[in-house]
This record gives structure tokens, sequence and C-alpha cells, in this order.
């Protein structure tokens, strides 16, 4: 057979979780790394404000503290252990990191600097606490970067620009999976014992979002076409502060160094949300007090937007009302050109795009669709579990914003993501290595790329009255107003009857290109139905979660409600339905309470 | 406001020859040039194919010549070239279709300045980071910015001469390791820097420098990495 | 399947560089123009007879000097820009400004000797 | 705080090849020429150049220091400039330049011919082509 290639591991996605599961796996197992895009384009390059580690480097901080943040953070839905399990590995992690040569800022006495971010705090007094290791605000950029290099250095295969459309199964067990090489339109199959999904999140399916042309959801997509179930879907994290109706991230790390939020009278608004740590609460509640603000007729101009001021006087004067100190208890101050130092990008962005400078203006910022917390059901060490009973798939790993360990719960804390991809991909490198030790090839298939042929052909033979573009527009604009941060029984009803016509039109497309080099416009159509696909779980596992938590607030259920729904959502797709179950939440040392900021 | 588009395009599975596309379009003067071509994709001709990821000018994907000079679509507003739009591939690399260019030779470059951390010292006693002071840090941070979009390489004369000069990215990322203190392995990269296809080929033309989207001071880097060569001092 | 590398010589020169891409095309005009010409005028002096007196025809007239003046004083004055940059990175950011100046002493210069090469060919 | 290693490559470690040989070269001959030439000119104004002969004839002495270049000027005595002190600054000029163009000429051919082979080829070519300027530059300097 023409185009087959073998491997024991087989990686698709070259972020930072498929990158660092790639090099893992290649120490242990012969492995291809497989992306649609040149790895180092993957969206972890676009992570701005850092890692969080407790290492304690400028003032005191635990591992324990990092988890029971992230437990509250994530809305009490987060898996305990999966949770504890990766604060304590934070350390090593991101030591590894700079092992491997990847440039943190540094402190006087050369150790790794860190800033304050959402939701990160000390447990005993309940202040910010500097956990996020940075680098510059490029955090993920040198992630990206560093971990890339290492690949090379330790010459893992990668096979870049080759699109994955179909996993395969034989025997339950993984097979392998088929891809298209973009430059030559050719399918190649790839045969492997284990499969590790590292593809990313979908926030494109949203109108306004700091996500990725190439944020479509793919992988999750695949494996429900599969029959596996995806886990929490309803649950997708706004970022508070975008560029105004770009959707371009303003870090939290703006915040962490001082910048506040100020509504169009030229309030500081967070104050009335989170007395405690004010901007610095976590994404969620920032954000629904920004809509709050925006609803009562307080955004600026009577426009959706605020304004996030970074201006060091303004800095100065919040800190100062504040109380807020360095660590060695002297009022806290920043100069300008600090400020440049520490996120020359963000400058840079509002240059290009706005034509403001915010050292001496403000940034009209709104909250933006940004971060995938559900996603694959996986356990801690990356292993794909298929049913309530956290049964493992043989073969079958997944890491990264596509997976749900669950370590996010209901809402992601700022900079655990990037600790998300590099603690799990690595342990699902690692166990998918094992794994191919001990474990054969399944048979291929007789025709292992029919499925994937049949949905280009599908493509290709539409009847062309309906546009790709329309479709996706609409789609984005609904998805972002009916499902967006604000939910209710009525839009959410009627995003999925748009849903349902819209797989309809789908079906009428045509592709006018008809060629097989970089056939763009081929491969854009096949990720809208891969959105149509995941937009649906998304509004049905949100319209059937009858309470508020996290990143998931109903107008209707305003409270969140720990007797009924206090476990994750799983779905399924079967015979073009979507069914629901649950799985219990794993709840360890920390019992659920009312959060307070 | 209206704005004429130009694009190169070129389809190798019909096309014998390249030929410019042009689309008059109704737009803002603060969209990007990347959202003119996705209108174009999308309700001219399907078929125009160009590389995006981010959106924002940090993936490096979209690299290309707008108006005749290379920039990211990402990163451009129309208001910041008018309303006579000229787009066309990269030069230096093959064209494949359309905006999109064989990068494999400007990859290939990259790899071979050994791009990636070599420190072969025991770990610090404590296990932990390996110290390195601020100033240490800020000498290189400018070319740890480097997306590889290839921007600058295909805006230089010596490398549209041959595609075996290194190029500026890849001395930019020569640089990035030659100037980390923590990093061990700087004697072998000058010396493959100071091969025929390194340095040597650089005549401080400032095309790249003034094409890089990231605002690295690439000649000066290389500047420095001339006389590093000969001297020996990367402090 | 693929379009050769895609640089003739015109889309070369019609990529928008900023004044430094200009110096360095003059640089290198001057610099072979300068190599040409000292290659034959020693040539010339050392073969002497008809050949050297036709040699000596040509780069006599006032277009060939008001050529060649220019590859001399160009080379030079961009020459001594470009070591003064080499031999001391730090300065490579001043570069807008040193083209500036480049200029502003180049011009003058020049100005001043094509008139003078001028007014001699209408003199003589 | 941190160790600051001495980060001094030495040169058994780094090497140094002809290239950067040779681009440092270009620097440092561009700077002997200027020196070179200033010398030369300077040394004209003090031969008397000032009132005997015109700035085109001055400069053309000054870029190379060769008799022809007087003679056709009103320098009444021609001896003080063809002295073998003149002729050795005209020769070491003529030795600068020379392998600074020619060197130039290498580096633009290097820019468009990449294999081995050809570049082989350009520098056998150069070096003869050198050193036949050369013999046949001190040869016209020292018998005019
Ligand atoms: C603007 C922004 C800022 C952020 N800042 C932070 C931060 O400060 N701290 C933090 O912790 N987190 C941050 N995040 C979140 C974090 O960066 C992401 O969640 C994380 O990078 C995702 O990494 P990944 O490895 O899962 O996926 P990615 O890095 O996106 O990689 C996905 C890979 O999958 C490949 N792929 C996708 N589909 C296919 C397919 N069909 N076939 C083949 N390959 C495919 C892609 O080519 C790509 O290589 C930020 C996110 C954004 C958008
Ligand atoms: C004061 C006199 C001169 C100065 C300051 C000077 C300076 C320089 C410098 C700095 C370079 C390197 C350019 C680069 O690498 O980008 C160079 C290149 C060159 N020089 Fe000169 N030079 C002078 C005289 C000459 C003469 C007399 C000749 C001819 C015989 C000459 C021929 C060349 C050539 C052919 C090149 C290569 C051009 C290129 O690489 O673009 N130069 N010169
Ligand atoms: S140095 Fe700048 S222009 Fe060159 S590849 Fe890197 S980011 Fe792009
Ligand atoms: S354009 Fe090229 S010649 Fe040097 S300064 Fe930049 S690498
Ligand atoms: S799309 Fe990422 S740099 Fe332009």
């Amino acid at each position: 057979m023409a185009n087959v290639h073998e491997f024991d591991v087989v990686v698709v996605g070259a972020g930072g979780s498929g990158l660092m599961a790639g090099l893992y796996a290649s120490r242990g197992a012969k492995t291809a790394v497989i992306s649609k895009l040149y790895p180092t384009r993957s969206h972890t390059g676009a992570a701005q404000g850092g890692i969080s580690a407790a290492f304690g480097n400028t003032e005191e901080d635990h591992p324990e503290w990092h988890t029971y943040d992230s437990v509250k953070g994530s809305d009490y839905l987060g898996d305990q252990d999966a949770i504890e399990f990766m604060c304590n590995e934070a350390i090593d992690a991101v030591l590894e990191l700079e092992h491997m040569g990847l440039p943190f800022d540094r402190t006087p006495e050369g150790r790794i600097l860190q800033r304050n971010f959402g939701g990160h705090t000390n447990n005993v007094t309940g202040k910010p606490v500097r956990r996020a290791c940075h680098a510059a605000d490029r955090t993920g950029h040198m992630i990206l970067q560093t971990l890339y290099q290492q690949c090379l250095k330790n010459k893992v295969n990668f096979f870049d620009e080759y699109q994955v459309l179909d996993f395969l199964v034989v025997n339950g067990k993984a097979a392998g999976v088929v891809a298209v090489e973009l430059a030559t339109g050719e399918l190649h199959t790839f045969h492997a014992k284990a499969v590790i999904f590292a593809t990313g999140g979908h926030g494109r399916v949203f109108e306004v979002t700091s996500n990725a042309y190439a944020y479509t959801g793919d992988g999750a997509a695949i494996l429900l076409r599969r029959g596996l179930p995806l886990e929490d879907m309803e649950f997708f994290q706004f970022h508070p502060t975008g560029i105004y109706k770009l959707g371009i991230l303003i870090t939290e790390g703006v915040r962490g160094e001082g910048g506040v939020l100020v509504n169009g009278k030229g309030e500081r608004f967070m104050p009335k949300y989170a007395p405690n740590v004010k901007d610095l609460a976590s994404r969620d509640v920032v954000s629904r007090a920004i809509y709050t603000e925006i609803r009562e007729g307080r955004g600026v101009n009577g426009q959706n937007y605020v304004y996030l001021d970074s201006r060091p006087e303004s800095i100065i004067k919040y800190a100062a009302e504040d109380g807020r100190t360095n660590s060695d208890g002297s009022p806290y101050t920043i100069t300008a050109e600090e400020l440049l130092k520490k996120l020359p990008d963000i400058v840079d962005f509002n240059r290009v795009y706005l034509g403001i400078d915010p050292m001496t203006q403000m940034m009209p910022i709104q909250p933006t669709a940004h971060y995938t917390m559900g996603g694959i059901p996986t356990n801690k060490f990356g292993e794909v579990v298929i049913d309530d009973k956290n049964t493992v798939f043989p073969g079958l790993y997944a890491a990264g914003e596509c997976a749900c360990v669950s370590v996010h719960g209901a809402n992601r804390l700022g900079t655990n993501s990037l600790l998300d991809l590099i603690v799990f991909g690595k342990h699902a490198g690692l166990r998918a290595a094992e794994y191919a030790r001990q474990a054969d090839f399944q048979k291929l298939p007789d025709d292992p790329t029919a499925e994937a042929r049949a949905q280009f052909d599908g493509l290709r033979s539409g009847s062309g009255k309906e546009n790709v573009f329309d479709i996706s527009r609409e789609m984005k604009k609904v998805m972002f107003e009916d499902v967006g941060i604000y939910r209710n029984e009525k839009g959410m009803k009627s995003a999925i009857e748009k849903i349902a016509e819209w797989k309809e039109r789908f079906k009428h497309v045509r592709i006018t290109d008809t060629g097989r080099v970089f056939n763009t416009e081929l491969l854009n159509a096949w990720e809208l139905g891969n959105m149509l696909e995941i937009s649906d779980v998304i509004a049905e596992c949100a319209l059937n979660r009858k309470e508020s938590r996290g990143g998931h607030s109903r107008e209707d259920f305003q409270k969140r409600d720990d007797v009924n729904w206090l476990k994750h959502t799983l779905a399924w797709k079967k015979n073009g339905k979507i069914e629901i179950g649950y799985k219990p939440v794993v709840i360890t040392k920390y019992q659920p309470k009312e959060r307070v900021y | 406001m209206q704005v004429t588009l130009k694009v190169f395009r070129y389809n190798p599975d019909v096309d014998k020859k390249w030929h410019y596309e042009t689309y008059n379009l109704d737009v803002e003067e603060t969209e990007r040039i990347l959202d003119l071509l996705e209108l174009v994709k999308g309700h001219y001709d399907g078929s125009l194919s160009f590389r995006r990821s981010c959106a924002h000018g940090v993936c490096g994907s979209d690299a290309m010549r707008i108006n005749g000079r290379n920039m990211l679509a990402c990163k451009t507003l129309v208001r910041d070239v008018g309303d006579k739009i000229t787009v066309e591939p990269l030069l230096g690399l093959k064209v494949m279709k359309d905006l999109i260019v064989d990068m494999e030779p400007f990859f290939d470059n990259y790899k071979k300045v050994l791009p990636y951390f070599i420190n072969d010292s025991p770990l610090p006693a404590d296990g932990k980071e390996r110290l390195q002071s601020p100033e240490e840090r800020a000498r290189f941070d400018d070319t740890t910015k480097c997306i590889l979009c290839a921007a600058c390489t295909t805006s230089c004369p010596s490398f549209w001469g041959s595609d075996d000069y290194l190029g500026p990215a890849a001395l930019v990322t020569a640089h990035r390791f030659i100037f980390d203190s923590r990093d061990e392995a700087a004697s072998e990269r000058l010396k493959i820097i100071s091969e025929t296809s390194g340095v040597a080929r650089c005549h401080t033309v400032y095309n790249c420098t003034m094409a890089c989207p990231r605002d690295i001071q690439i000649t000066k880097a290389i500047g420095e990495l001339k006389m590093a060569t000969l001297t020996g001092k990367v402090d | 399947m693929v379009l050769k590398r895609n640089v003739s010589l015109a889309s070369a020169l019609r990529y928008k560089g900023q004044g430094p891409m200009l110096t360095y095309i003059l640089h290198r005009i001057g610099g072979v123009g300068m190599a040409v010409f000292v290659t034959v005028h020693i040539l010339a002096s050392f073969v002497g007879g008809k050949a050297g007196i036709f040699a000596n025809s040509i780069y006599e007239s006032w277009l060939f000097q008001i050529f060649i003046f220019f590859c001399v004083l160009f080379h030079a004055i961009n020459g001594l820009r470009i070591t003064i940059s080499d031999l001391w990175p730090k300065l490579i950011q001043h570069q807008r400004e040193a083209i500036w100046v480049e200029w502003a002493v180049f011009l003058p210069i020049y100005g001043i000797a094509v008139y003078i090469i001028i007014r001699a060919a209408l003199g003589g | 705080m941190t160790t600051t290693k001495s980060r001094n490559l030495p040169l058994a470690k780094r090497g140094i090849n002809f290239e950067m040989i040779m681009w440092i070269f270009t620097r440092l001959s561009a700077l002997a020429m200027y020196a070179l030439i200033l010398f030369a000119i300077i040394g004209a104004l003090i031969m008397g150049a000032r009132t005997q002969m015109n700035m085109a004839d001055v400069l053309r002495w000054g870029f190379m220091p060769n008799l022809s270049h007087v003679q056709n000027t009103n320098v009444p005595d021609i001896a003080p400039w063809s002295t073998p002190f003149w002729r050795a600054v005209g020769s070491l000029l003529l030795l600068v330049a020379t392998a600074h163009g020619v060197h130039g000429l290498v580096v633009i051919c290097d820019d468009y011919i990449v294999t081995p082979r050809g570049r082989q080829i350009v520098r056998f070519i150069s070096i003869v082509f050198m050193i036949a300027m050369i013999v046949i530059g001190l040869y016209v300097v020292w018998t005019l």
C-alpha cells in the first residue's frame, strides 16, 4: 500500500503538549509527530502570561496552595487527585523547561522571576501571590520554541503540514490515523500502536475569540465521530480582556502588574465583585463583571466595551489604594520603561491594531472566547477514558487543551494551561511509549482511508448552493451571543435549531477548488464540519446543565447546584443524536463551598 | 473604503504560468490584509490559498510581500498601506500555490545552526534552575522573539542569490544561543556560522531588520556575531 | 509542479528595501566598476600603444569620469560607514542617521565634482 | 549571585577560517586605503601640489601615487615624485587595493555560485588574476 507509515507512537499535534509527548515518547519508542501547521505555528506560541509553579522564589508559596486555588478556580468541578498531581509536578516541570534552556525572566539572585495572576493567592492572607513564571509576555512562545528545539535535538520524526482526518480503531484498540499531506493532497495512513491527540481547542466556534484559525476542534470531532465521548463541553472560558472587536488577547499579566478595569464612567468596578483580590479574581468572575457593567449601561460610550487601564500613574495610584507592596514591603511602583520591558508584545498589539499607546491611553477591551475546559476525557496519565467508570481505551491518549483530565473543571486559572501541557503531555508520552513496548500492531483495515475519502468526496460533490463562509460566520455569531458568557434556555434552544439547519445547509456546500496541492478551501470546509459538530455538543451540554458554575453562567439558573450538578458531563454522538451521561467528580481534600474572591 | 487588491495567483493543478488577479473590495481601513484575503477566499474565489493561524502576528504563518515589502498579512492594516494593495509570495523560495511557498530550505538552514540549548554539565547541586542574572538574560532577549516567519531571510539579497546562505533567521537563532550565558556550544556554532554560507554573506543590507515583524535588531545581532567569530568575545 | 525560486533580477530590484538596500546596490556597482577600471587602467599603461590610447580615450571621456568618480566616492564613503558599524556593532542602532550623514557628505562633494568635470568638458 | 564564568572563547576552540579572515581584511584594508590615500595627498600638498596641480590631479595621485598621474600636470620637477619611497607607497596601495578588489569580486561570485566546485574555480581564477595584476601593476609602477 502506498503512503503507509509505521510508528510505535503517533502524536497528532505539535503544540506544547504534542511536542512534550513526542519528546518523551521518542525516548522509548519509534515516534512521529504529525501537525497541520509547522510546529512553531501552533497556538501555544500565542500564550503570553506565564506558567504557574509554587516555587516561592520571591514570597512564601506551597503546592498545596496552588492545588486549593485551582480547585476553587475550577468551581469545584476539577478532579482533585489530578489537580494535586499537577500542582505537585509543577515545580519539577518548570525546572525541566529551564534545564532545556527556556529563557525565563530572572530575579536579581538569578532565579526564575514570577508574577501575579488571577486566582492565585496566598491561602493564609487571601492576597495575590506571585506564582506565574514567565519570559516577558511571550512565555508560550518560548515554551513552544524550546520544546521544538529539543525535539530537533532528539531527532523526533516530524510530519509538518499533514492534517489528520480520521482515527483508526481495530478490535476496540487504537490502530493509527489517516492524514492528508497538504502539499500534495495525498492521503497517508499512519499505522501505530499508540496514538496521542494533542490538537488544541475549538475557540473558533465563537465570533470574538483569542484563538487561532486552526482552533477548529479537529481532534475532538474526529473522536466523537468514532463514537468516543467528550467531557464537560459546556464549559468554555471567556477571557475578560480581549481587544475590542478583534478578540486579540491582552494577558492577565497586565492586571498582574497592577492594571485595573475601568467602566464608562471612569470607575474601577472590580472591588464591587471581588473585594479581596479585585482585578485579579478568576476569569469567569471578571468576565461576568464586565458584562454586567456593560448590560447596566456602564460600558464606554454605551458600547460593548470597558477600559483596561495600565498607565503607570494609575497603577501606582490604585496599588497605593490597595496597599500593595513589593516583596520587601516597600510600596509598589512601576515606570513606563519597566512596564514596556515586562509587556512588550501587549504594547505592540495596541500600537498595531488600535493605534494607541497603553502607557498614556486606556485599552478598549471586551471578553473574548479563550479556552476549552472540556474535551477528550482522560485520566491523569493522559489515557483516554470512555465512560463513567474511567475505562481506558487501549492505545489512545490525549493531552493539552483538547483533553479534559479534568484539572480545570468549570473554569481554568490563568497559567494552569501551560502547566497542563507540560505535565500531562509528558505523562501521555511516557505511557504511550510504555504501552507500545508491550502491545502489538493491530492489523489495518483493508481500506484505511475510506472514511476520510468519503468525507472529502461528500464536500466535493455538494450542490454548491451554500457558502462555507456564510455558514461559518452565522454560526460564530449565534454561538457567541446565545451560548456565550450568559446563557438561557431560549437562546440555547434556538441555537440548537440553527445548528441543525446549518448542518443541513452544510451538505450543500461545494468546493470550487478541484486541485490537490494546498487545497485549503477543502480543508476549511472540513474544519467547519468539525466546528458544527462541536457547537452542537457545546449547546446541548450547556442546555442540559441547569445551574451556573464557573464558565457556564445561566440566567435562568443563577446558582451553583452541588446537590444535582456536582458531576462531569459526558456526551456521545449516537445515530446522529447527542446522548448525555455523567461521571462523578473526584473530591479528596477540599469540600465545595461558596467561592468568594 | 474602496480598495483594489491585486493578488499573485498560481495553481499548479490548472495553471501553467502565474498571473495576477485583481479584486475590488469595500473594507474598513482598520481591517488586516489577512481579513481581505479571507474575504476574497470566502466570496470571490475559494481556491485562493495562503497560510495563516494566529491572526495577530505571533505564529509567523503569513509572511508575504505586500506592496513590494515583506510583512505579516495579519499585522498590516489597510490604513498602513493605502487603497492599492498588491500581495505576492515571498521571494527566494519556490511558490507551491498562490501565496504559499516551500519553507523547507528555510527550515533546513535553521536546523544547521544547532538550534537547541546545549549544556552537558551537571545540573546545580540543589536540582534547581541554572542561575542567570537579569543582565545576562537581557543580553539575548531580542533574539528570543523570533517566530520563524521567514520575512527576514526572504528579503535578503544574499539569500535571493542562493538559498545556501544561512540567512538572517538562522543567524538570529544562533545569536540567541551563543549569547545565552547558560549554553555551552557557542564555539561549535561560531564555527558553523563562519563558513562560507554564514555571516560573511551578510552585506548589511538591512532589509531583514526592516522586514522583521517582531522588531528584532537583526543586522545588529549579525554584526555582533561577526565580531564574535573574530574575537571570541560573547559577553 | 512548483514554480522555480522566484527571484528574477527584476523582482529583486522591485523589492522595496529602503536606504540601505540602495546603498548596497550602489556599493556593489561602485566596487565592480572600480575593479574593472583599475584592471583596464593597469593593463592599458602596461600594453601601451594603440590599445592603450584607445582605453585612455574611453576613461578620459567626461561621461566615464562622472561614472568612475561616482564609483570611487560612493564606495569609499559607504565603505567607511560599513567598516565603522561592522567594527562597533553597537553603532548599528544609529543606522538611519548614518545613512543620512553619508548622503549629506556624498552629494555635495559629488555635485561639485560633476560640475567641475562638465565644465572642463564643455570648456575643453 | 551567578558565577559569571568568562565568556571568552579561546581561538583553539572556536577556530577561525578564511572567510572571516578575509571579512576583517576587507574592513582593515579599507581603512588602510583611507590612510594611504590621505598620506599620499598630504605628501603631494607638501611637495607643492597646492599651486602646481588641480584638484582632480591631486586626487588621482592620491588614489595611486604613480608617476603617470603627475606627468600631465604643471609640476616643474618630477624627480621628488618618483622616488623609491613613493613607488613603495604606490606598490603598497596596489597590493592592498588588488587584494581588496579581487576578494570583493570573489564575494560577489560566492553569492551566486554555490557548488563547491564552482567556488573552487572562482577562487582559482581570482588568485591567478590577482597575481597577474599585481605583477603587471608592480612592473608599471617601478619601470615608468
Ligand atoms: C492568546 C492566548 C494566550 C494564552 N495565555 C496563556 C497563559 O499565559 N498561560 C497559560 O497557561 N495558558 C495560556 N493560554 C492557553 C494555552 O496557551 C493553550 O491552551 C495551549 O497552548 C494549548 O496547547 P496545545 O498543545 O493543547 O495545543 P496547540 O499548541 O494549539 O497545538 C495544537 C496542535 O495540533 C495541531 N493540529 C490540530 N488539528 C490537527 C489535525 N487535524 N491534524 C494534525 N494536526 C492538528 C496543530 O497543528 C498544532 O500543532 C493562552 C491561550 C491563548 C489563545
Ligand atoms: C577607500 C577605499 C575603499 C573602501 C573604504 C572600501 C570599502 C569596502 C568595504 C567595507 C567592502 C565590504 C562590503 C561588504 O562586504 O558589504 C568593500 C567591498 C568591495 N570593494 Fe571596496 N573599498 C575601497 C576601495 C575599493 C577599491 C579601490 C576597489 C577596487 C579595486 C574595491 C572593490 C570592492 C569590491 C569589488 C567589493 C565587493 C562588493 C560587494 O561585496 O558588494 N574597493 N569595499
Ligand atoms: S527574525 Fe524576525 S523576520 Fe526573521 S524569521 Fe524571526 S521573526 Fe521573522
Ligand atoms: S538583509 Fe541580508 S545582507 Fe545582512 S543585514 Fe540582513 S542579512
Ligand atoms: S497568522 Fe500568525 S503571524 Fe499572521
